[in-house]
């Protein structure tokens, strides 16, 4: 029961040395591990989900013995309703990254490896439990992503995979600094590397000095670790690493990238941020929540400027992640759910949309919808290609939140939760939702309406393997549109304890 | 008299070993015959390494012995400074190893670097068990004097001499400026003991201290060039460039450690109890590390000489372990002591690749590295492993390490320090990734394979860069090793 | 009697299974599935037809709601949150309830002899049922928020709907105009929606008016305007969107790029209709936030701008489309004079005969294919039964006496001239009678300018036989005037037809079916319709809503409204003088009538007998102007997006990638090397050029003094370390 | 009457002019010998102190030791300016500017 936990997190592992110990010659058969241990994986979040109690208000499934027994540093990890749809997420996504990644041709076996490792490490950010796990596992998250870009990614991949390692890594190195304050702060006690038994206030009262002036302990280091999960997020004056990683990334890893990893930060919030630093997170949610509104509105305006359609949907989800900040920024019970709710929601809906460009991609190696001369990049997809323009739409309407599919709900709950706090903020929100419907639609209207472009007319249709891995999404977006409970109920209680505890410090 | 000689011999076995070992080391080199070189030689490595190897267990068999003052009180024994010889004979192993390979010394001279780096070693564990000024000296001058020669091994090569001339020079001017300094303390206080001398020193009132702060300075300055720290750094790229790769490795472990050491010994016995000048020594202390970090990282960004970048890198790493001397507690001292265990394997690691690789095209510039993925995957990501780990990226050591010094110091709520140190690791994982992006992205010129890496080479490159890896993640026992190495005052 | 789950559900859920089924397999059935979408709207239009006559059988204006399911609860711990979903079951609703689905099964049945063998044929039989039960589950929706659900469905299926010729640009554009036109509206609404909810408690309607009641709304401010005003701003917002209405009607009229039975549905049964219904619903809201008089306002410019640009079209359907809105003005205005059940008629007439003249023009085009009026004309004799019903509906719509139409809007025209002349109003509200009836006129104008263009004279179009060659325009010589080449149309396309005329009687609703008298045209007081539709007295619910949608089956009983039977008053001011408003209604209608016959004769003085120049000869400048729509696509489309949002965008992302992202961001390494190389440069430039001569300390002082970092020269390594030493030893 | 003073005065004396020595001449040879001055200044300041202050003999032996000591330097140093007049004919310490960035 308790091992279930470990299984999921070291899978992959396991499945990333059976792929490095394939013959070279068969590349199949790394596919086919791949393909076999993220199933399995997938499977074993599934049991997990059954096995899950909603009504539980303690981690489940929790593993815990020591590691560095000196510091106090254990190996320990759990799930409750904040990480258990990220988890399912994680487990879905690689699936199906898998099998979108087919086609990769270049170098198979250390790719899959790679992104195995990234399943695992994902993973261990999410369950972690301790401190130093959790930035162990965030830093090495680093590493295969930075590969993954910078090898198999698009002409300025380098670039890109640099600046993404860089800037995360500039914030998370804030990050360790905050953790190893809050160690001392505890008092290298048994629980000081425990991020549960942080949470709660303890450190309103502390004061620190820098350079002989003197600072509140809660609130600077709020600013340190805010740091660290707002580039993830990535939150406006942080996000530009973003547009480049997304685009140079393959299909894959943008996929994972923008649906999963993405949402390490906002659960970074949740999970560590808030929690520990709820008095500052109550002074501070203002300015929290104009960045997410800044990165809405700002996102999506950018979004709309953009000529590819990849750079187009990366901007898109700065301005969604705009949506999860200020969901968490409200601090209500609304807002935090559908915070929690959206980042499930977005992962599956943008995932759609790298999915899909990602098959486009493929069979028209250019991601233009106007072209730099000006000419049409695509054009008539939807003659061209019924099948891929059905999914195509599916996607696009669930990510601007039509109601009925999955984006909606959250959207929805996000400005229920936001208005109390911040009626001015949520009027100008909705001005969001607006240019989110209109680059979309444009978008598609520029490439799907039309005559046939000439250079269009070869395309063929979404094969099987493809409508294959597009239609679990498909019915995950209509089916949690229609009955979100299933989710809600998995992170009620959590969501409760969290909305309850920074209400003490309001 | 006698007995007290033979009982501190005692405890002096492995000093005793490698003044042996380089005696034999001589008559082997004294009575080899021309007409057989390389037999002659190997049988020289072979006895060199084998006695290194005797050495170090001795060091082994000391490290758990009683901490004792021997000869006198001239010279201490504790586990601190066992544990930092072990890293000394180690280091000193591997640069020996990899001058056998290296084309960088002429054949000819190799007999000499195995002769002479022993006598270097001999040097640092003088000196990283000193007691008193004296003792200090001469670890010092018998460390440098020796490298000198070692950095002009290059025969006709103009900058192996000009590097030689440098370090001659500017060593000669910080030794005579310590024993300056060392003089008018020894006026000051009256003795050259340690010991004694910090007794006399909380004795000590009015204005001379102004003479001692001074003299404490120049006394520093030896330490200071030593480990090549700000302001006193700037031979060290120059001194590196020119030297063989070989002596480069050689020279960025094994007198680093003993200054490294010596540096924590002097500040520990001085100022760690606190007093009347230990305010400002420590206050000199941070702007000297941060100052260290930051200008060994900052120049090092524009490096193309791949020797000059590791040489201005290490400068960063030892601005590093200065944080950890400046909490002046023992928790720095094990923090430290860790960072030079691991900094010692990335390192040898990162000098073994490099010096293969520029074996190959005769020049030590990032394009050799290019394309190395394609032609030796696994040194490929030996490599890029450890320019991870020496930016401190988890799952490796370097992580481990910064992890600790960055501990000590906010424990000690140096949070401006800790500030600094954090945007300077930023700072170095942005040259050490355009390094490895040349390694991993760039594409080779041409697929011939490197010859350094044969079978044997690789996988002593292997078993340096495993506990780089293992050590990031099972790192409590050799934590807790460098915890029992206390330092030991008398 | 009990309405459960099984006996509501077939309503919404007959149509949606055929939607799934078509979606999935429509194009493996026969005929691509057509036959099953009208069967489901005929499911759904019995068991309306169910309901209606249990609701109208008792002369009561009561309700009933039923919670059906807990869609999801967020309640933890303290504090309650959850949303559940269930019926509002009015007289209105009923009625409502018929007329869609009623007209949508015929739209259905007209589309299948309309849409045969249509390239789109699949695709239209997948979203007309959905868009017609999303419409269904609009009406019976006991809360805001699933009001607001169904709502955006019909967004997104009136938007697959315009778009569906794909390879048309044009329809692209109108698909996404119309779509982003409404979602302006749309974003709005969900704004009040949401505010209702966190102030409130709660967004169904029983509890909106419990808490109108009892004051729940009242001494709340939001951006400076009372609460109420706000979210009644943002609901009517929305309902602007959806009804097309003054500054967001621009999508409506391109929304005929679709088929034209699309139109029809879009039109007359669903989407139009949709504002108009949720604005009756939020009556109470609407005044409580005193936005009446700019509900009124906007409906009485809608309705008469819509008119004057309908005087100019060409295009039958655009007729048509202007034709809807502003007879969708004349409802607004009945919702903003408070003629409420006479607004809701309006809707219900105007579903009828609006559905029925878009058939009629959809037979027409089909047939002739031709949909330019100038290229029509004497089809009386080849359409018939088309002609006929055409010609009854333009008889409704132009307001003839005797026809629903007439009886509808005479009505509104008669509270609007009380409104505006009599009750003590602010006297610039005058403004909304003038147009409602100048609007009047010019409709019964243009209607039968169309009607006479389309059916009467000589057929101008071409023969289709020699329709290649020598080219010869439209209004070409008498050789080519003469039969047009035309389909047989056969019952699936006439039945529907005849069967909508019928309801352009007005007998069907103002007629007493209480057996009291005759028909009383003149607006009597004892009409069925004007009995059951009476706006909500908000006082009723007070005592239900204590324990909000949590009774399952409640039928609150109202005495017969006969006792104190009033006009729905109360709402503006104190109770209207009977006397006064009576007379109001009889002068209103008798100058409607005497304005409809004026603007028929005009028409048929115009383009029968030509007696009068057209319009267009007479007013060029003033025809180009109307003819562009008053140029509010130039505005929105050149002005707004082209010129305002697309530039804006396009610096915002320069700033982003060009700007921030290099300098700021890419920025510090940049510097670094910048430093390292000047500081090379510095070296390799000036202090070698200055050069270096051992003569004397001074020289090497200066010089070395100009050395940088590493300049490979020994003796400056010492001069730092002295100078260093120096200082430091100074700080001493 | 001769003092610690005076002897403290010269060996000042002795040392700046080391440094003036390192820093201005250009002969290597030469900064070599201004090595040797700094050392006798430190070295003298030994065996003042151990005369005048401390009445024992670490002083003097600190001094001989750094008259081993300079000698074995000066040889080493020595030794490698021959190597590089080998090599490049000359001993002018700018000609020794190879190394740098």
């Amino acid at each position: 029961m308790n091992g279930l936990l470990n299984w999921i997190l070291w899978l992959p592992i396991i499945g990333m040395v059976g792929v490095l110990l394939t013959p070279k010659a068969k590349e199949n058969a790394a596919r086919y591990v791949t393909l076999a241990t993220t199933f399995i994986t997938f499977v074993l979040t599934l049991i997990l989900w059954c096995k899950f109690d909603n009504t539980a208000t303690t981690m489940q499934f929790a593993v815990k013995f020591p590691w560095i027994e000196s510091f106090n540093i254990n190996y320990s990890i759990g799930v409750d309703g904040l990480t258990l749809p990220m988890t399912i997420l994680n487990g879905l996504l690689f699936f199906l990254c898998t099998l979108s990644s087919w086609t990769v041709e270049k170098s198979v076996k250390s790719y899959f490896a790679l992104i195995l490792m990234l399943q695992a490490s994902v993973f261990g950010v999410f369950f972690s439990l301790d401190f130093f796990l959790f930035y162990v596992f965030w830093e090495v998250m680093l590493i295969p992503m930075f590969f993954l870009i910078g090898i198999w990614g698009g002409e300025n991949r380098e670039y890109a995979a640099i600046k993404f390692f860089l800037y995360t890594f500039f914030g998370s190195i804030f990050m360790l600094v905050g953790i190893i304050a809050l160690y001392y702060a505890t008092g290298k006690g048994v629980d000081s590397f425990n991020i549960l038994a942080h949470q709660g206030g303890k450190f309103v009262a502390e004061q620190v000095v820098i350079f002989g002036h003197s600072f509140s302990f809660e609130h600077l280091f709020f600013w340190f670790m805010f740091l660290g999960f707002a580039i993830k997020v990535p939150i406006f004056p942080f996000h530009t690493w973003l547009p480049h990683a997304h685009v140079q990334a393959p299909t894959a890893v943008s996929v994972i990238l923008a649906g999963v990893l993405l949402k390490m930060g906002t659960y970074g919030f949740l999970r560590i941020l808030y929690p520990i630093f709820p008095q500052a997170a109550n002074d501070y949610s203002t300015i929290v929540a104009v960045l997410g509104l800044i990165s809405v509105i700002y996102g999506a305006f950018c979004a709309m400027a953009q000529d590819d359609v990849k750079k187009l949907v990366a901007y898109s989800s700065v301005s969604h992640m705009g949506f999860v900040m200020l969901g968490i920024a409200s601090m209500s019970t609304q807002g935090m759910t559908g915070a929690v709710l959206q980042m499930f929601n977005h992962g599956t809906s943008t995932a759609m949309m790298f999915l899909l460009i990602g098959i486009l991609y493929e069979r028209s190696h250019h991601r233009w919808i106007v072209r730099p001369d000006g000419s049409k990049g695509f054009g008539g997809l939807s003659t061209q290609l019924p099948k891929y323009t059905t999914v195509f739409i599916i996607g696009m309407f669930a990510s601007m939140g039509l109601p009925g599919l999955s984006g909606f709900i959250s959207e929805a709950l996000i400005f229920l939760g936001m208005y109390n706090r911040f009626t001015t903020i949520t009027v100008i929100a909705v001005v969001g939702l607006l240019i989110g419907a209109a680059y979309l639609l444009w978008m598609f209207k520029r490439m799907f309406f039309g005559e046939v472009n000439p250079d269009c007319k070869e395309y063929e249709d979404m094969n099987a393997r493809e409508v294959f891995y597009m239609v679990p999404l498909c019915i995950i977006v209509i089916v949690f549109g229609i009955f979100p409970s299933p989710l809600l109920n998995m992170m009620k209680v959590s969501v409760g304890q969290l909305v309850d505890l920074l209400a003490k410090f309001a | 008299m006698l007995e007290q000689l033979l009982i501190s011999a005692s405890f002096y076995i492995p000093e005793l070993l490698s003044i042996l070992l380089m005696c034999f080391l001589l008559m082997a080199e004294a009575s080899h015959s021309m007409e057989n070189e390389h037999g002659s030689r190997d049988k020289i490595y072979g006895l060199g390494i084998i006695g290194l190897l005797v050495i170090l267990g001795a060091c082994i068999f000391n490290f758990t012995k009683a901490p004792t003052a021997v000869f006198y009180n001239a010279v201490i024994i504790d586990p601190f400074s066992t544990l930092v010889k072990i890293i000394m004979v180690l280091g000193t192993l591997g640069s020996v190893y990899l001058s056998r390979s290296s084309k960088d010394i002429y054949t000819n001279l190799k007999s000499e670097f195995m002769i002479m780096s022993v006598g270097v070693l001999i040097g640092g564990m003088l000196l990283a068990s000193a007691n008193n000024m004296l003792t200090l000296y001469l670890g010092i001058e018998t460390l440098s004097i020796l490298s000198y020669v070692m950095t002009s091994l290059k025969r006709d090569d103009a900058t192996s001499a000009e590097a030689g001339i440098k370090y001659a020079l500017y060593g000669g001017l910080t030794a005579g400026v310590m024993l300056f300094g060392m003089s008018h303390i020894y006026g000051q206080l009256g003795t050259i003991q340690f010991a004694e001398m910090v007794t006399k020193l909380s004795a000590l009132e009015g204005q001379s201290f102004v003479v001692l702060m001074i003299s404490f300075l120049m006394f520093f300055t030896g330490i200071g060039y030593k480990i090549s720290c700000f302001p006193f750094h700037m031979w060290s790229p120059d001194v590196y460039q020119g030297a063989p790769i070989p002596v480069t490795s050689f020279f960025s472990i094994v007198p680093k450690m003993a200054g490294i050491a010596v540096l924590i010994r002097v500040s520990m016995i001085f100022f760690g109890t606190g007093s009347a000048i230990a305010v400002t020594w420590i206050g000199l202390l941070h702007v000297i590390a941060a100052m260290t970090m930051t200008v060994g990282n900052v120049t090092a960004i524009g490096q193309s000489s791949v020797k000059r970048l590791l040489a201005f890198s290490s400068i960063g790493h030892v601005g590093v372990m200065m944080l950890g001397v400046v909490v002046l507690n023992e928790v720095g001292v094990q923090a430290i002591l860790f960072y030079g265990i691991v900094y010692m394997f990335m390192t040898l690691a990162a000098f073994y690749i490099t010096s293969h690789l520029s074996d190959m095209y005769g020049t030590d510039t990032q394009d050799v590295f290019k394309g190395l993925i394609y032609k030796h995957p696994l040194m490929a990501i030996v490599m890029v492993g450890v320019l991870f780990s020496l930016a401190g990226v988890p799952p490796f050591s370097g992580f481990v390490a910064k992890f600790n010094i960055f501990s000590v110091i906010i424990e000690k709520k140096y949070y401006g320090l800790a500030i600094i140190a954090a945007l300077n690791s930023v700072i170095s994982l942005y040259y050490y990734m355009r390094l490895a992006k040349t390694i991993i992205f760039g594409e080779a010129d041409s697929e011939e394979k490197v010859p350094g890496f044969t079978g044997l080479n690789q996988t002593i490159i292997f078993v340096m860069f495993v506990p780089v890896l293992v050590l990031g993640v099972f790192w409590e026992s050799i934590m807790n090793i460098s915890g029992y190495a206390k330092i030991f005052i008398r | 009697m009990e309405y459960t789950f099984s006996n509501i559900a077939p309503i919404v859920l007959s149509p949606i299974i055929a939607f799934v089924i078509n979606a999935f397999f429509g194009r493996k059935l026969p005929r691509q599935g057509d036959w099953l979408a009208t069967l489901s709207i005929f499911v759904s239009f019995i068991f309306s037809l169910r309901i209606f006559l249990d609701f109208t059988g008792t002369f009561a204006t009561d309700f009933y709601i039923h919670k059906f399911f807990t869609w999801f609860d967020l309640s933890s711990g303290t504090q309650v949150f959850k949303v559940d979903m269930g019926i509002y079951l009015d007289n209105m609703a009923a009625i409502m309830l018929l007329m869609v689905s009623g007209v949508a099964t015929l739209i259905h049945l007209f589309s299948t002899w309309y849409m045969d063998g249509d390239e789109k044929q699949g695709r239209f039989f997948v979203f007309l049922p959905l868009f017609t039960s999303a419409m269904l589950a609009l009406v019976l929706s006991d809360n805001l928020l699933s009001l607001f659900i169904f709502w955006e469905i019909m967004g997104f299926c009136s938007y697959s709907l315009i778009g569906i010729y794909v390879k048309k640009e044009k329809a692209g554009d109108a698909s996404l105009k119309a779509f982003m036109t409404t979602r302006v509206g749309d974003v709005f609404l969900l704004l009040g929606i949401v505010a209702i909810w966190m102030v409130i408690g709660s967004v169904s309607y029983v509890d909106i008016y419990a808490a109108i009641a009892t004051g729940k709304f009242d001494g709340l401010t939001v951006l400076g305007m009372s609460f109420a005003t706000f979210t009644a701003g943002c609901i009517f917002l929305g309902a602007m969107g959806k009804s097309a209405q003054f500054p967001l009607h621009v999508w409506l009229p391109d929304a005929m790029m679709g088929p034209t039975p699309g139109s029809a549905l879009i039109h007359a049964a669903t989407m139009v209709t949709a504002g108009v219904y949720v604005s009756l619903r939020m009556y109470p809201l609407m005044v409580l936030g005193d936005i009446t008089w700019f509900i009124a306002v906007i409906g009485a410019i809608t309705a008469f701008g819509a008119a004057t640009v309908a005087m100019v079209q060409t295009d039958i359907k655009a007729v048509l489309a202007y034709s809807t809105l502003s007879q969708l003005g004349y409802m607004m205005i009945g919702v903003g004079v408070g003629s409420y059940n006479a607004a809701f008629m309006h809707v219900i007439t105007h579903a009828f005969f609006k559905a029925c003249l878009f058939l009629s023009a959809g037979s027409v085009i089909h047939s002739v294919h031709e949909q330019e009026m100038p290229k029509l004309g004497g089809l009386r004799k080849y359409l018939p039964y088309t002609h006929f019903a055409m010609m009854c509906c333009t008889l409704a719509i132009a307001g003839i006496p005797f026809f629903s139409g007439f009886v509808s809007k005479d009505r509104i025209l008669g509270d609007a001239l009380y409104y505006g002349f009599m009750s003590g109003q602010n006297p610039l509200l005058a403004i909304v009678p003038i147009l409602g009836f100048a609007g009047a006129g010019l409709t019964a104008f243009y209607m039968f300018r169309m009607m006479f263009l389309t059916f009467y004279g000589k057929y101008n179009g071409n023969d289709h036989h020699d329709d290649h060659g020598h080219g010869h325009d439209s209004h070409g010589h008498d050789d080519h005037h003469g039969e047009p080449h035309h389909e047989h149309l056969d019952a699936r396309s006439n039945v529907p037809l005849l069967l909508l005329s019928v309801f352009t009687i007005g007998l069907w609703f103002s007629g007493s079916l209480t057996g009291q008298g005759i028909v009383n045209v003149f607006g009597g007081k004892t009409e069925w319709f004007k009995i059951l539709v009476e706006a909500p007295k908000v006082e009723k619910f007070v005592d239900h809503s204590k324990e909000p949608l949590a009774s399952t089956d409640t039928r609150i009983k109202s005495e017969l409204p006969h006792a104190h039977y009033h006009h729905q008053s109360g709402y503006f001011g104190p109770n209207p003088d009977e006397h006064k408003l009576h007379k109001a209604h009889t002068i209103g209608a008798i100058a409607s009538i005497i304005i409809a016959f004026l603007g028929v004769f005009i028409a048929f003085l115009m383009y029968i007998k030509h007696a009068i120049t057209p319009l267009a000869a007479r007013f060029p400048g003033l025809t180009r102007t109307l003819q562009n729509k008053y140029y509010f696509d130039n505005l929105y489309i050149d002005v707004f997006i082209k010129k305002g949002l697309l530039n804006l965008n396009k610096f915002l992302s320069w700033f982003d990638s060009g700007l921030y992202d290099r300098y700021a961001i890419d920025g510090w390494a940049a510097v670094n090397r910048v430093c390292f190389k000047s500081a090379k440069w510095f070296d390799n430039v000036v202090v070698d050029a200055v050069g270096v001569d051992g003569t004397g300390v001074a020289v090497n002082l200066f010089n070395l003094v100009l050395r940088i970092v590493q300049s490979g020269k020994i003796q400056f390594y010492f001069m730092v370390l002295i100078v260093v030493l120096a200082s430091y030893i100074w700080t001493i | 009457m001769i003092t610690l003073t005076s002897y403290l005065f010269i060996s000042l004396v002795l040392f700046l002019v080391g440094v003036m020595v390192m820093l201005a001449r250009k002969n290597i040879v030469a900064i070599l010998l201004g090595i040797e001055l700094i050392l006798n200044a430190a070295a003298l300041n030994f065996v003042a102190y151990s005369r005048f202050v401390t009445n024992n003999l670490d002083g003097h032996i600190f001094a001989l030791f750094i008259i081993l000591v300079a000698a074995a330097e000066a040889a080493v140093g020595l030794a490698i300016v021959i190597r590089f007049f080998q090599i490049k004919e000359t001993i002018h310490i700018d000609e020794a500017t190879q190394l740098r960035n």
